[in-house]
């Protein structure tokens, strides 16, 4: 493999993922004209600012070739932490946003400590840490009865349309994207990502923290989960139970679609976005032509399987 | 270590060394048993016992369907999908004539296999990652079961169901027969044929499992339709003991990652190679004894969620005491 | 009478890289035919095309004089065609004797459907091992937990026990020791004795005059030449790898170094009953060498100088600073630090599908990044002189490390720490798989280095190679220094001695 | 049980489901009573404020005083945990068992085995469907019908489009609720169109669903949502549709929003069943261990209301959660305490 292969490879995903997109919108606008109308199109931008928050942590955890399937319940705990927040008076209420996603860097943090240091796989650690999330919800819904509306804040980042009639929240994406793209290209951090993806043990030897690298990617994870939550409940005007269950799988399955390795140490952020956009677009138009359940879930799995095909086919077993 | 070297302290040791996981698994279950069913107002009654077997059987039918592809490195996300498609098709078919409720068993255990073939192709052929391929085929499967049963309902000859879900004598349940069947006439053979030991040399590398000359192919292939086997075993078990079917896509995900900490909690290597059904099955009814814990301690309502989460946390973590006893640092990193 | 192997104009190209272009081999059954070449030469390639691992773009090849098509490597085994692989095959995982049983297992009560039977497999491993002389290996062991010395012997029982007719051994004795080596010899010549044809790949040119009956030689792809062994001299053959002349392969050595203070001073240093009350001291400039059996301790102590143990009692000091080496971050010190060459670069030194920049600044990236930030040039630029100095052969620098041959991955291995500056470098046998020129070129290098005042701790199991190289030997016996040779005691009669400990002090040399 | 003739005990809140609704009578028990409730899934407000008022309910000086223990056991989504925990309840000897159904086919066996045991068994929300058992309910198919009445009521014209916001596919109250809506609209002869999408009674999932529709549609004419109301009528309000007849369920934030943008024009009925019918069940679980008659199936009123009179402080409570299920009185019944006392007495604590 060379590396115009290695690149063309994930060309390859990308330019899979929007030629995708594509014909999906082309598709809907044989449906109805109105698929193609700006209103649809930002509409479905700002949705997928969500997941696309979300999907970046869950990018990098893959990357290290770690999943992770807390996100339901963080994304929860971020809207409902920080409506909880914003019920009190004084500096408590103005840190709402900041609290939120400190308690999903929280969660992160443990997480990365359970896979890193307890050396627990991180697909059942997460799992756990989960439902230590939904546990935590469940008391802290009963208990208090704290307060779940959302505030101005967190409604101007995820509704309001401030710059050229495009969505905050996908300005708060485009920037949270950006800084990946950097950090994955740019810094010594984002080398390190990749680089235990593929060899753990030789990143140990080049005299790397590995656990720290590993701790502070589950960390990122939970914060941009944390901050999708608060983004939802902003969108929603509140926060509720079980707000995030609608987003882990569609995660997994936008980075994996944009190219990005399930065993970690390949992938790139732009395919990310197309996954996010295609993934996205795809549950909308199911939805909207009105696609029983039974048939969406097999159009929708059948879908990926067929742009696997096309390009995340691994290598044959040759030396 | 031992002072005794004889040769056959030796070949105990290794033995001891490779079977660690299961006995882990199984001294952890007796201990969570001991304590539920001294706390249970019935004691070791036989229905007590069939209520925890019956539980039990079917997380670890379907933490075997799991296992297999996990041996080799692979994973099977639509383990759970296949238990409830299943679950939906028995409900439909296994019903009538003593014949029909026999063919409708076949016929359930052939959709089963079935799928799994779907599965082994899409991976062996597709050359697609497991895990990511039957995540998008178990949303297929859900789709299936939610066409066959759009509301939950239908039937199982009851008394084919009573029977499965009984007590041989009051005593012994008739799902742990049928477990220990699997066990003896699927999984030990398979673990020693060719095949079998190929699932673990896959997993261990599969590079040099190719270079070897092992039938890759063939061996990925059967792991994944052994695992569609044992998940609609578990659909059928499932089936005798709701009496109903119901697509419910929260069971089917809820039964997938179950299973997943189930192989772990059982010694199985979430990397392939090592491991195997007997400790997933202590392991099954290790996550399984955790909610009957709720039973045991009185805990506020409210808080039961945050209590199962914690003591799944400390199950699945009590495997890193093994890293104390870790005297190379370097051997944590794979 | 027709040989049993013919190839004729295989070609195999990798995108731009061409790995082979029109080789030819021929051997005969009761011969030993030696394969030789530099590294990236394409001997591997060779082998993997007969083994049915890689298709070659074309040519032909024949067995016993019929055309045969070797699609997969179960088709070769068919053909009894068995390989050793420079990247072992071994299922660490499984046992020793799932290992070598691993291909048509003797089974009960039926030969194609019974079920595998584990103590027919277990006599049959026991036997394999105890052929090549490696009875210590435990069947029922883990091959995870062995060490590579062993499992290459495993590997070798492994290919043994399959009765091939035709025996391929890509650099198959590149770990061994020599007493594990004369071993395997000895079943190699039995072998050929019985009639089977054994190609046979080192980089050890010793190996090559001891064992061959006849070489073939391979120079960028191509086949250079064929010969009776013995028919030419090893310069000869040298020369003809290499396409340029050789000169004397181990660099002057210097006096001693000055009794200034050592570099690294080592005290009492024990381990988990593997290493027993090390103490050792290295000058800056000297390059100290690690003797001894395989197994003795030598890679622990390297890995617990490097901070990978955990547990490790006594006290080490750099340069007289007391440093507490709890992990191999704190081995980064002011002024350079410490640096291992790991044993297996494959898995330890390399991150196989990254580039070769990325692998190359990995473990200097702090040098050129700010804040986290890199700086693209400076990193260019030291990457580039790197290359330079090692004489890396690769196709541009953004290619994965993957697409190089196993020589010109241990360079990058060795650059990666070199561009780290290091005082303290500990080698853990780096000259695995390395041809002879870049050996050289290697040995030079580690004398320049030693010159630039660092302190070299090198591990080798080529015994030449600590005498030629090493300023001193410390051999090791059961985890504990038992001789320290130097001098004119630094022979290999002594080595071989104090490795098995059998030498009281003195009959040997004695240590200073 | 026998099988008795009616009337049964306080029939002002155990009303028959219908004219041939059976009675049952168990041998009177001396009390106090052992009670447990085997709840499955947990993680939305509606279970939570469920679990709350059982437990304030069973805290009550008259019911406490009948009760020597009342169990909760949560087991999640697992069908089969739920079923094996009937089961270990029924063995440890429970008096009573009241179980909110996973699936309510599924208990057909435990319905066997506590009727043999001569426990006495009562569901309700999702209740199990068998004979064997108490049920309490709502009709689910009513509500559906109720909903389709009252949109075709105001809406206007003689036919349009209407948006169907559905709940989680395989589900029987969602299977029931969308039958009496089409049985009423298929009835009425007016021409709509249903446009219908998912929204698995989920706020965020339903107002995603809502807002594509409204994007691809352009207009609709009126809506009904099962669940996640709020997060419709939120969709409706982002995209600056004009006000259209909205059914949906008893979300306190639904009818905010209803009520604060009745003036704009936004008119809204409110149909469902609130959580604090478990109280009422755990009543009956002793009247009948006392030896009462008590319907074999129970029908409770649904909580009803609709434009204008939506009212403050009766119909939503501004200081509570949006998440709030309003809607839990249930007059005959004398339960002691509503749902909105209990979620506003720890609201207050705050
Ligand atoms: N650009 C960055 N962005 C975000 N986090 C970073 C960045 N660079 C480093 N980090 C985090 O900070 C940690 C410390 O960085 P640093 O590179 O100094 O680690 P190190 O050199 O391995 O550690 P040390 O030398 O202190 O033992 C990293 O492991 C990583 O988790
Ligand atoms: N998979 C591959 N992809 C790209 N290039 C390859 C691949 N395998 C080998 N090559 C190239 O083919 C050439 C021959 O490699 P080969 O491994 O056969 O060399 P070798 O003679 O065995 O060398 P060494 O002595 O170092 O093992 C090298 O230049 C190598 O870079
Ligand atoms: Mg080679
Ligand atoms: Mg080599």
């Amino acid at each position: 493999m060379t590396a115009r292969v290695l690149a063309g490879r994930i060309d390859r995903a990308l330019a899979a993922a929007i030629g995708c997109i594509v014909v999906l919108l082309v598709a809907g606008a044989l449906y109805d004209r109105n698929f193609l109308s700006a209103d649809y199109l930002l509409q479905q931008l700002q949705v997928a600012s969500f997941l696309g928050i979300i999907a970046t942590g869950v990018m990098l955890v893959v990357l290290l070739g770690h999943i992770d399937l807390s996100i339901p319940w963080v994304v929860t705990i971020g809207g409902m932490m920080s409506t909880a927040a914003a019920g009190h008076q004084g500096w408590a209420g103005a840190l709402a946003i900041p609290f939120a996603i400190a308690c999903g860097l929280g969660i992160g943090i443990a997480n990365g400590i359970g896979v890193a240091y307890l050396r627990v796989p991180s697909m059942i650690f997460t799992l756990a840490t989960n439902a230590i999330a939904q546990g935590l919800m469940v008391v802290h819904t009963s208990g208090f009865a704290p307060q779940d509306h959302a505030t101005p804040a967190m409604h101007f980042l995820a509704v309001e349309r401030s710059i050229l009639g495009i969505p905050n929240a996908v300005w708060v994406w485009a920037a949270i994207g950006a800084a990946t793209v950097v950090l994955l290209g740019r810094t010594r951090f984002g080398r390190r990502i990749y680089a235990i993806g593929n060899s753990e043990r030789a990143v140990f030897l080049s005299r790397v923290n590995v656990r720290l690298v590993v701790v502070a990617c589950f960390a990122i994870s939970g914060a941009c989960s944390a901050f999708a939550g608060v983004l939802l409940a902003g969108y929603s005007t509140k926060a509720y139970q079980a707000m995030g269950d609608p987003y882990l799988l569609p995660a997994i399955a936008a980075v994996v679609l944009g190219g990005t390795s399930i065993l970690g140490g390949r992938g790139s952020y732009l395919g990310t976005i197309a996954g996010v956009v295609l993934v996205t677009l795809l549950q909308s138009i199911l939805s909207i032509v009105q696609m029983p359940e039974a048939g969406r879930q097999v159009i929708y799995g059948a879908v990926v399987i067929l742009m696997l095909l096309v390009y995340g086919r691994s290598a044959k077993v040759v030396s | 270590m031992t002072a005794v070297t004889g040769p056959r302290a030796q070949d105990a040791r290794y033995w001891l060394a490779s079977h660690r996981g299961p006995i882990l698994a199984a001294a952890l279950f007796l201990a969570m048993f001991a304590v539920f069913v001294t706390e249970h107002p019935a004691g070791l009654s036989g229905n007590v016992v069939n209520t925890a077997a019956n539980k039990g059987a079917l997380l670890a039918l379907v933490a075997v369907a799991q296992t297999i592809p996990v041996l080799t490195a692979g994973l099977d996300l639509s383990v759970g999908s296949v238990f409830v498609m299943t679950n939906c098709l028995a409900s439909t078919v296994v019903t009538g004539t003593p014949r029909e409720v026999g063919l409708g068993v076949a016929l359930v255990v052939v959709v089963g296999v079935a799928c799994g073939a779907l599965n082994g192709l899409v991976v062996v052929v597709g050359r697609l990652q497991p895990i990511i391929a039957t995540l998008a085929t178990g949303a297929m499967y859900q789709g299936i079961a939610l066409w066959l049963r759009p509301a939950p309902g239908g039937e199982i000859d009851e008394d084919f169901a009573d029977f499965v879900t009984g007590s041989l004598g009051d005593v012994i349940p008739f799902s742990i027969v049928v477990l220990i069947a699997a066990v003896v006439v699927i999984w030990v053979p398979y673990r020693r044929s060719v095949l079998g030991r190929a699932a673990y040399a896959i997993g261990s590398s599969e590079q040099a499992a190719y270079m070897s000359g092992v039938p890759i192919a063939r061996a990925k292939f059967l792991a994944y339709v052994l695992a569609g086997l044992f998940a609609a075993l578990a659909g059928l078990l499932l089936t005798c003991v709701t009496y109903s079917g119901e697509a419910n896509a929260l069971l089917g995900g809820s039964y997938t990652l179950s299973s997943i900490a189930a192989v772990v909690v059982g010694g199985t290597s979430l990397y392939g190679g090592s491991g195997g059904a007997i400790g997933t099955i202590f392991g099954a009814f290790v996550l399984r004894t955790i909610g009957d814990l709720l039973f045991v301690f009185d805990i506020d309502p409210l808080s039961q969620p945050l209590f199962l989460g914690v003591v799944l946390l400390i199950s699945v973590s009590l495997g890193s005491f093994r890293l104390l006893r870790v005297k190379k640092r370097l051997d944590l990193y794979r | 009478m027709t040989p049993l192997l013919r190839m004729e104009g295989i070609s195999k190209h990798y995108g731009g890289v061409r790995a082979l272009e029109g080789a030819r081999l021929a051997c005969a059954r009761g011969r030993i035919h030696a394969v030789l070449g530099e590294n990236g030469a394409g001997k591997s390639t060779l082998i993997k095309v007969l083994a049915g691992v890689v298709q070659p773009d074309a040519g032909t090849i024949e067995l016993a004089g019929e055309p045969i098509a070797l699609p997969d490597p179960a088709a070769a085994s068919r053909a009894g065609i068995v390989s050793v692989f420079q990247e072992l095959s071994l299922l660490p995982d499984l046992s020793v004797a799932d290992n070598i049983g691993i291909v048509d297992p003797p089974r009960m009560w039926h030969r194609t459907w019974g079920p595998i039977d584990r103590r027919a497999q277990r006599r049959r491993a026991e036997a394999a091992l105890a052929r090549v002389g490696a009875g210590d290996i435990h069947p029922l062991a883990q091959v995870r937990d062995l060490p590579l010395s062993r499992r290459q012997m495993v590997e070798i029982a492994k290919a043994l026990a399959r009765d091939p007719k035709l025996l391929l051994l890509d650099e198959a004795t590149s770990a061994l020791t020599a007493a594990d080596v004369a071993s395997v010899f000895r079943v190699l010549r039995q072998l050929r004795d019985d009639g089977l044809a054994i190609v046979f790949i080192s980089h050890r040119m010793q190996e090559i005059a001891e064992l061959a009956d006849d070489c073939s030689v391979y120079r960028n792809g191509c086949h250079v030449a064929s010969f009776p062994a013995g028919s030419k001299t090893s310069g000869e053959i040298i020369e003809m790898m290499i396409g340029r002349e050789h000169e004397s392969v181990f660099p002057p050595r210097p006096g001693r170094a000055s009794s200034e203070r050592p570099a690294l001073a080592v005290k009492n240093l024990s381990w988990a009953g593997r290493l027993r009350n090390i103490d050792l001291e290295i000058r800056p400039g000297e390059v100290v060498g690690l003797g001894g059996l395989d197994g003795q301790g030598q890679r622990d102590l390297l890995l617990a100088l490097f901070g990978a143990l955990t547990g490790v009692t006594g006290s080490v000091a750099v340069h007289g600073v007391p440093v507490t080496l709890s992990s191999p971050q704190r081995t980064r010190l002011p002024g350079g630090g410490i640096a291992l060459i790991p044993e297996d670069r494959k898995t330890e030194g390399l991150m196989l599908p990254m580039s070769v920049r990325e692998n190359l600044s990995f473990a200097a990236i702090d040098q050129f990044s700010r804040f986290g930030w890199i700086d693209r040039r400076a990193e260019e630029a030291a990457i580039a002189s790197m290359i330079r100095l090692l004489g890396i052969r690769a196709d541009g620098i953004d290619g994965p490390v993957a697409a190089l041959s196993g020589g010109n991955q241990q360079k990058v291995v060795i650059g990666k720490w070199l561009m780290t500056r290091p005082q303290i470098i500990l080698l853990n046998d780096p000259t695995r798989g390395i041809d002879v020129g870049t050996k050289q070129e290697l040995y030079r290098l580690l004398r320049e280095l030693a010159d630039g005042r660092a302190a070299l701790l090198f591990y080798s199991t080529d015994y030449d190679e600590l005498i030629g190289c090493c300023d001193r030997v410390l051999i090791l016996y059961d985890g504990a220094i038992v001789n320290v040779l130097e001098g004119d005691a630094l022979t290999e009669h002594n080595i071989v001695a104090s490795a098995h400990n059998l030498t009281a002090a003195g009959a040997a040399g004695a240590p200073p | 049980p026998d099988t008795v003739q009616g009337p049964g005990a306080a029939p002002d809140c155990f009303k028959p489901w219908g004219k041939d609704t059976k009675f049952y009578q168990w041998k009177k028990k001396p009390g106090p009573y052992r009670i447990a409730l085997d709840n499955g899934f947990i993680g939305n407000t509606w279970r939570i404020q469920m679990i709350k008022t059982a437990k304030a309910y069973a805290e009550q000086p008259e019911v406490k005083a009948k009760l020597k223990e009342f169990k909760v056991i949560s087991t999640g989504e697992d069908l089969p945990a739920q079923i094996a925990a009937a089961n270990n309840l029924i063995d440890a000897g429970y008096d009573a068992v009241i179980v909110n159904a996973l699936n309510p086919a599924a208990f057909a066996p435990v319905a066997k085995k506590a009727k043999k045991a001569g426990v006495v068994l009562l569901s309700f929300d999702n209740v199990i469907e068998s004979t064997d058992n108490i049920v309490i309910n709502v009709d689910q198919v009513e509500l559906g019908r109720l909903a389709a009445r009252w949109l075709l009521k105001e809406v206007k014209t003689p036919g349009g489009k209407l948006l169907e916001v559905r709940g989680p596919s395989g589900n029987s109250v969602d299977r029931d609720r969308h039958t009496g809506f089409h049985e009423v609209l298929g009835k009425s002869g007016k021409k709509f169109e249903v446009v219908e999408v998912i929204g698995k009674w989920d706020d965020g999932t339903a107002q995603k669903a809502t807002a594509d529709a409204i994007a691809v549609h352009k207009k609709f004419d009126g809506i009904y949502v099962q669940g996640g109301s709020t997060g419709t009528v939120r969709a409706l309000l982002d995209s600056k549709h004009p006000m259209i007849p909205i059914s949906g369920e008893t979300e306190n934030g639904f009818r905010k929003l209803c009520a604060q943008n009745a003036a704009k024009g936004l008119h809204c009925s409110s149909a469902g069943t609130g959580p604090a019918q478990v109280a009422v069940t755990i009543k009956a679980a002793i009247a009948a261990l006392e030896g009462e008659k008590v319907p074999q199936s129970i029908s409770l009123p649904a909580s009803y209301v609709e434009y204008p009179n939506i009212k403050e402080g009766s119909d939503f409570y501004p200081a509570l959660s949006d998440n709030f299920f309003v809607g839990n009185s249930f007059p005959g019944c004398k339960i002691g305490l509503s749902a909105e006392e209990i979620m506003g007495k720890s609201e207050a604590n705050q």
